[in-house]
């Protein structure tokens, strides 16, 4: 009783919350994988309302207001299906909806996971057909007579969806994340050309690099090497042109684009036969960004060939 | 009965006042709840009865329905329209005169409910109601209040056998004028599911239509067509007079009814050549052909080719007579409309060319100038194809 | 109020009204509802009647309506009476009871702010927490702090709005043929405008509904009692004339309403006087200027606090209806002011026989800023009607 | 008192919520449907019984308890917080749905002041089984107030009684059968007030009849003497 002066108290107090730690610590242990799994159980019910999960990748992407549900094709991982699961501000509380989208824009089905409106109008929005088909298109929208707030936020969450789903499907659900590994190949002359037979040149320009192939002092072929700001990093490409001012083949050698769309630049055939006539040119849908950069390198050689070929590289 | 009161009956009696208010004005309310509805529902066949004349009492039928697919207005897909409801129209001694369809068609947006009135003793469509619609932009219907009586009017006591069963459309409404019209198109095909009624259905394509600038057969008819018909591509050659009515055939398949029928709607929709020149006749003895070209007013502007006595040229044009209205009111101040058009007919005579048209007279000039091209391409006829 | 009275409201001056007691008051109250009674009966049953679209016993419903309101209310205090009291639960001092607490009108009230279509269940749920929980729970007449009819009215309009608009909502027999009265009653369609931001004007707000004059007669979409002005004018004429209500107080409160419409009407680009018009004429202004802020038992008794109560009630609605989410920003302002009418009626009673002096100074200079802060913040707030209704509709959850 | 009074004087007379009005906030919050009004008294009776039984086994030892009074607070608070987190992760894991509709209310057992009050007033003082029994009372008192709340809200709410999972009875026909609709306004906040306002009433309501018979007979018996 005299000793007791606090500390001894304290002892015990610490020497309780320990044990209870440890407690928590072994009912943790027992309950983590399970609580992990039912989430996403809870989760993906919902989903499988409208989608069979087992048949595709999912992927998760969290925005600012809300998760998008990436369900990608297990053969070749094209993006299938998007499921948004966005929130907007009702009446009540926010409204949350998942809105599932199929890959040709239809609506496949949306159902409201969250709201707290008013009893009797406002939760008509439950299980209610807003006649949304289109993903692109909110013009058909039926709002409830006597709900308005409740169904501006429904579609609120329409109108966002409409607004990103082309996009989405096209590459640009990953333009705030750049993938980790740029696309990066050993590319030389030899790939083009039989090095062998011809004395190569190299002469740097502004934008990169011509490696001149001759044969008998004459100009065979050209080998432009061109780099150029793609959409997150420079693009960069060798193009190998003939005397004729035929395309014989380009190569991107170094890229850093949007997973999916954006690297298709790699390994794509732009159409791009005659060095000096850009008219063919097959952009990328969905990739503008990274194929106007492809677009400008083949400008610039487009411009510059036929003087090269002339002889203005010598001057 | 005080007595009664001041021990339990009070409490009861309140109770039973609180239930018979609940019960019966309950029933009160409910009654009237329903009378909304079937207020609603009168005034609806009232306004159906509306667009049959002789019509006394609606009948509720289901009908056969038809699954057939049209254009969306506005974009590729394809959606069928839906029937709502679907009446038989008794007349005062009870016999059916009328059946009307509410059917749901696509506008700018979907829910485009008209009812389409259909006379069974004529196989006539006779009225069309819009029931309701959604084509709205913000606070103001302003596409569908484009739609005026006139292109109303296009829907009344409009036969169901004829080839072409369509309606213009309005400028500004074009989509809520096409909701219309599928709509009136499925109504037939509802009604010749459900009545012993054939829908007139030709398979034709003008491929090339061209003026007969033979003389010897120029009084017969006026032009050649190249036609293809029948589900099995048969091809003919048919001519045809001034206003497309089948003459003969010169050659290839024999040709149905069913196409010589549709030939002159099909030929007017088809606009292969600029159809202004219409062939008055040609007097062999003379060798004057007389022709009229469509100025401000049809056929208005008269003229006379003269064809020299080899047949192989023209010899001269003579202007005739025409109906424009010369006193300029459309803000023509320079010489004369006689006067422009002689001017091009001098002009064609002595240099074979077309003179620019003339500021003032635009119509009346491109109306000549038509007949100078016609004439032109008849001189060649004549000369054996130079 | 104790102070200088005694007992519980309503009180009257005996210099003023000779031979006068609260059974004048309340016999005087039902006269001057009955222009209201008669009208709604005449708009939403007789006038449709006459017209072909209704049948007799529809005619007669909103009749029975109005008398099932005041019925129910009076059996639900007789049971209430009954059950509370056993000693006395006779005959004869239940009816004395009754008599004495003037059931009828909070429930002849009600049923005339409630939409013609509203299924009796709903009106005896209204009634029910009128008469029990708004008035005798809190003590019976004279001592409740809520007026009665408001609460039930305010209370089922925000729970059971639905059921009311399912089973016909506020059109009568011939306005549901209209193709004009697009959504509801025209604050119904002011509240569609300043919900999405769009301006408004003239034609889309007056011009469905005919012009300004049908707004006075009352042949608009509304509540049973709450359309027509001139009907509840003359009910309120009499009432002055009777010396039952003060006039300055439904002018004070028209007048702030009128006011503060006309200048939100300016800053947001409407000049005309047609808004502020519109603006007192729709809605239940004019029914809650005379029939509800002049009750004796929940509004300020003196003359310096009627006159407070009403400049902040006017406020606060034109606050709730133009800045708010909410269409009709008369009741919950009146609910609102409802619990503030005991300190306005205190320190203006100090006031009155004081001066501005301590305390009633202080009251007063607070009570003066916060009214200038509501009604700064109303005008600036109602500008941009669409950025500012969030916060407000935040608030009012809170409440 | 027996033990058999220690058990009822939870449910009846000492009733948490009705008697001693406390753990309001739970109760109003979680009233909505009968399941989570049961989900929440299981956990009540866990973090209890074990609460109860483990401060009392702590505060009779003498030393123990001599060595804990100082610092007494802080180790209920550990003790029932320890409880409580094991409730939250094995409901987690087991019955997610109900973990997702009892929300922030299972952490907030912690500070519900029936289980720290019941830890003050009686497992301190108190031998082990009592404060079993004790917490076993309260925490089925608790649960009994909170299922007649939640009965009361969920029928006149939505006209349902959810049980557990799907077992579930439709009692919408009787709305049917007087022609009128649920009145959504019980699952809403204010109608927890409301309906617990009512509640009270009619309990303060037999009560007080009870008390009044209890003084007549006392009365009486006192004019019989």
């Amino acid at each position: 009783m005299k000793n007791n002066n606090g500390l001894i108290s304290g002892l015990v107090l610490l020497s309780l919350g320990l044990i209870c730690g440890l407690l928590l610590a072994f009912v943790n242990e027992l309950t983590v994988e399970r609580i992990e799994a039912e989430e996403l159980r809870l989760k993906f019910d919902a989903i499988e309302e409208f989608y069979d999960i087992a048949n595709y990748d999912l992927e998760e992407i969290v925005l600012e207001n809300g998760t998008i549900y990436v369900l990608k094709s297990q053969s070749n991982s094209e993006i299938e299906h998007l499921v948004y699961s966005f929130r907007a501000k009702g009446y009540g509380e926010d409204v949350e909806m998942l809105v599932a989208v199929n890959k040709d824009l239809s609506v496949e089905g949306y159902t409201v996971t969250y709201q707290n409106e008013s009893p009797g109008i406002g939760t008509k929005i439950v299980g209610n057909d807003f006649n949304y088909n289109q993903a692109d298109d909110v013009s058909t929208f039926d709002s409830i007579g006597g709900a308005t707030v409740s169904s501006n936020a429904v579609k609120a969450i329409f109108t966002e969806v409409s607004e990103r789903a082309q996009s989405d499907f096209n590459g640009g659900l990953y333009d705030d994340e750049p993938i980790d590994e740029p696309n990066e190949l050993e590319i030389t002359v030899d790939d083009f050309y039989d090095s062998d037979l011809f004395d190569i040149e190299e002469v740097e320009i502004e934008q990169g690099t011509i490696y001149i192939l001759r044969q008998d002092n004459q100009i065979e072929h050209l080998v432009y090497v061109i780099s150029t700001p793609g959409y997150h990093d420079q693009i960069e490409m060798f193009v190998a042109v003939n005397k004729d001012l035929s395309v014989e083949d380009y190569i991107v050698s170094y890229s850093n684009e949007n997973e999916g769309y954006g690297t298709k630049i790699v390994d794509r055939d732009f159409n791009y036969s005659v060095a000096n006539d850009l008219s063919t040119f097959d952009s990328i849908s969905g990739a503008t960004v990274s194929s106007d950069a492809v677009r400008h390198i083949f400008s610039i050689i487009a411009e510059r060939t036929e003087d090269d070929f002339g002889g203005g590289l010598d001057d | 009965m005080k007595e009664f009161l001041n021990k339990k009956g009070l409490i009861i009696v309140l109770s039973t006042l609180l239930l018979i208010v609940f019960v019966f004005g309950g029933m009160y309310s409910r009654y009237m709840t329903n009378q909304i509805d079937v207020n609603e529902q009168n005034r609806y066949e009232t306004s159906l009865l509306e667009l049959v004349n002789d019509g006394v009492t609606l009948e509720y039928f289901d009908a056969e329905g038809v699954d057939k697919s049209y254009h969306t207005p506005g974009s590729e897909d394809e959606y069928s329209p839906s029937l709502l409801d679907s009446y038989k129209v008794m007349d005062d001694s009870n016999v059916e005169t009328a059946v009307i369809y509410v059917i749901e068609t696509i506008g700018i947006s979907a829910g485009f409910v008209a009812a389409y009135a259909i006379s069974v003793d004529d196989d006539q469509l006779l009225a069309v109601k819009v029931i309701s619609h959604n084509e709205t932009d913000n606070q103001d219907n302003r596409y569908f209040n484009r739609l005026n009586d006139a292109f109303f009017n296009q829907f009344t006591n409009k036969d169901l056998d004829v080839i072409d069963f369509s309606v213009d459309t309005i400028a500004g409404a074009t989509l809520s004028s096409l909701a219309l019209d599928i709509g009136m198109k499925y109504a037939r095909e509802l009604y010749a599911a459900d009545y012993a009624f054939e829908i007139i259905n030709v398979i034709l394509e003008i491929n090339s239509l061209n003026y007969n600038y033979d003389l010897d057969t120029i009084n017969e008819f006026s032009f050649i067509a190249e036609i293809t018909f029948d589900e099995d591509d048969k091809t003919a050659i048919v001519h045809l007079d001034t206003d497309f009515n089948y003459i003969d055939t010169s050659s290839g398949d024999e040709v149905t009814q069913g196409v010589i029928d549709a030939l002159p709607v099909f030929v007017s929709k088809t606009h292969i050549l600029c159809l202004d020149v219409t062939i008055e006749g040609y007097d062999e003895t003379t060798r004057e052909l007389s022709i009229s070209v469509n100025g401000y007013s049809l056929a208005s502007v008269k003229m006379i080719i003269l064809i020299n006595s080899a047949l192989d040229a023209v010899e001269n044009v003579t202007f005739i007579s025409s109906d424009e209205s010369y006193d300029y009111s459309h803000g023509y101040s320079g010489s004369g409309v006689p006067e422009v058009e002689q001017g091009y007919i001098d002009g064609f005579n002595s240099q074979g060319v077309i003179l620019d048209e003339t500021a003032g007279a635009t119509v009346t000039s491109h109306a000549m100038g038509r007949a100078i091209e016609w004439i032109k391409s008849l001189e060649i006829a004549l000369n054996g194809g130079n | 109020m104790a102070r200088f009275a005694g007992g519980k409201a309503p009180f009257l001056r005996i210099s003023d009204q000779k031979g006068k007691n609260t059974n004048t008051i309340m016999r005087d109250f039902l006269i001057a509802l009955l222009p209201v009674v008669l009208f709604s009966w005449y708009k939403n049953g007789i006038q449709v009647f006459l017209d072909g679209n209704i049948n007799f016993f529809e005619m007669l419903y909103p009749l029975f309506l109005i008398i099932m309101g005041g019925f129910l209310s009076v059996v639900m205090e007789g049971i209430f009476f009954y059950v509370t009291d056993k000693k006395n639960n006779n005959l004869k001092s239940i009816s004395h009871k009754l008599t004495t607490s003037y059931a009828v009108i909070p429930g002849i009230i009600l049923a005339l702010l409630l939409p013609i279509y509203t299924p009796i269940w709903v009106l005896m749920v209204a009634t029910f927490i009128a008469t029990i929980i708004g008035k005798m729970l809190f003590g019976g007449f004279g001592h409740n702090i809520f007026n009665p009819a408001l609460l039930g009215y305010v209370i089922v309009g925000f729970t059971l709005s639905g059921f009311i608009t399912d089973a016909g909502g506020v059109f009568n027999g011939s306005e549901v043929l209209i193709d004009s009265y697009a959504s509801a009653t025209p604050l119904g369609i002011f509240a569609q405008f300043s919900n999405t931001g769009e301006a408004f004007s003239f034609a889309t707000l007056v011009e469905p509904y005919g012009n300004l004059w049908n707004f006075f007669i009352g042949t608009i979409p509304g509540g049973l009692g709450e359309t027509s002005a001139l009907a509840i004018l003359i009910g309120g004429i009499w009432l002055v004339a009777r010396k039952i209500i003060k006039w300055y107080t439904p002018v004070i409160y028209i007048g702030t309403v009128f006011i503060l419409s006309w200048i939100i009407g300016i800053n947001v680009g409407e000049s005309g006087i047609w808004f502020p018009t519109y603006s007192i004429l729709t809605g239940g202004v004019m029914f809650a200027a005379v029939f509800m802020i002049t009750e004796p038992v929940t509004t300020p008794t003196n003359p310096l606090g009627k006159v407070v109560f009403a400049l902040f009630l006017g406020t606060l609605t034109v606050l709730f209806r133009f800045v708010g989410n909410l269409p009709e920003g008369v009741a919950t302002s009146l609910i609102l002011m409802n619990i503030f009418a005991i300190p306005i009626d205190t320190y203006s009673g100090i006031i009155r026989t004081r001066g501005f002096k301590k305390p009633g100074l202080s009251f007063a200079s607070v009570l003066f800023v916060i009214f200038i802060i509501i009604v700064a913040y109303t005008i600036i707030a109602s500008v941009n009607m669409y950025t500012a209704f969030l916060p407000i509709i935040n608030i009012w959850q809170v409440i | 008192m027996t033990k058999k009074e220690n058990f009822l004087k939870g449910i009846f007379k000492e009733n948490p919520l009705f008697v001693a009005l406390l753990g309001m906030c739970p109760s109003l919050a979680v009233t909505t449907s009968v399941e989570n009004a049961l989900g929440m008294t299981i956990a009540v009776v866990f973090v209890m019984v074990l609460s109860n039984f483990l401060i009392s086994l702590i505060m009779s030892n003498e030393k123990l308890a001599a060595l804990v009074k100082p610092v007494r607070i802080p180790v209920y608070i550990v003790v029932i917080a320890t409880l409580v987190t094991i409730v939250e992760m094995l409901m987690h894991a087991y019955l997610i749905s109900l973990y997702k509709s009892l929300g922030i209310f299972i952490p907030l057992i912690v500070v519900n002041c029936i289980i720290l009050g019941r830890a003050e007033a009686f497992a301190a003082e108190n031998k082990p089984t009592d404060s079993i029994i004790d917490g076993l009372g309260m925490a089925l008192g608790f649960g009994v107030a909170i299922l007649i709340v939640s009965i009361f809200r969920e029928f006149l709410g939505t006209g349902l009684l959810t049980i557990w999972g799907d077992l579930q009875f439709d009692l919408n026909f009787i709305f049917d059968f007087l022609r009128i609709s649920p009145l959504g306004m019980f699952t809403q906040p204010a109608g927890a007030f409301i309906s617990l306002g009512f509640i009270l009433a009619i309990i303060a309501a037999v009560s007080a009849k009870r008390q009044e018979k209890q003084i007549n007979q006392v009365k009486g018996v006192k004019a019989n003497v």
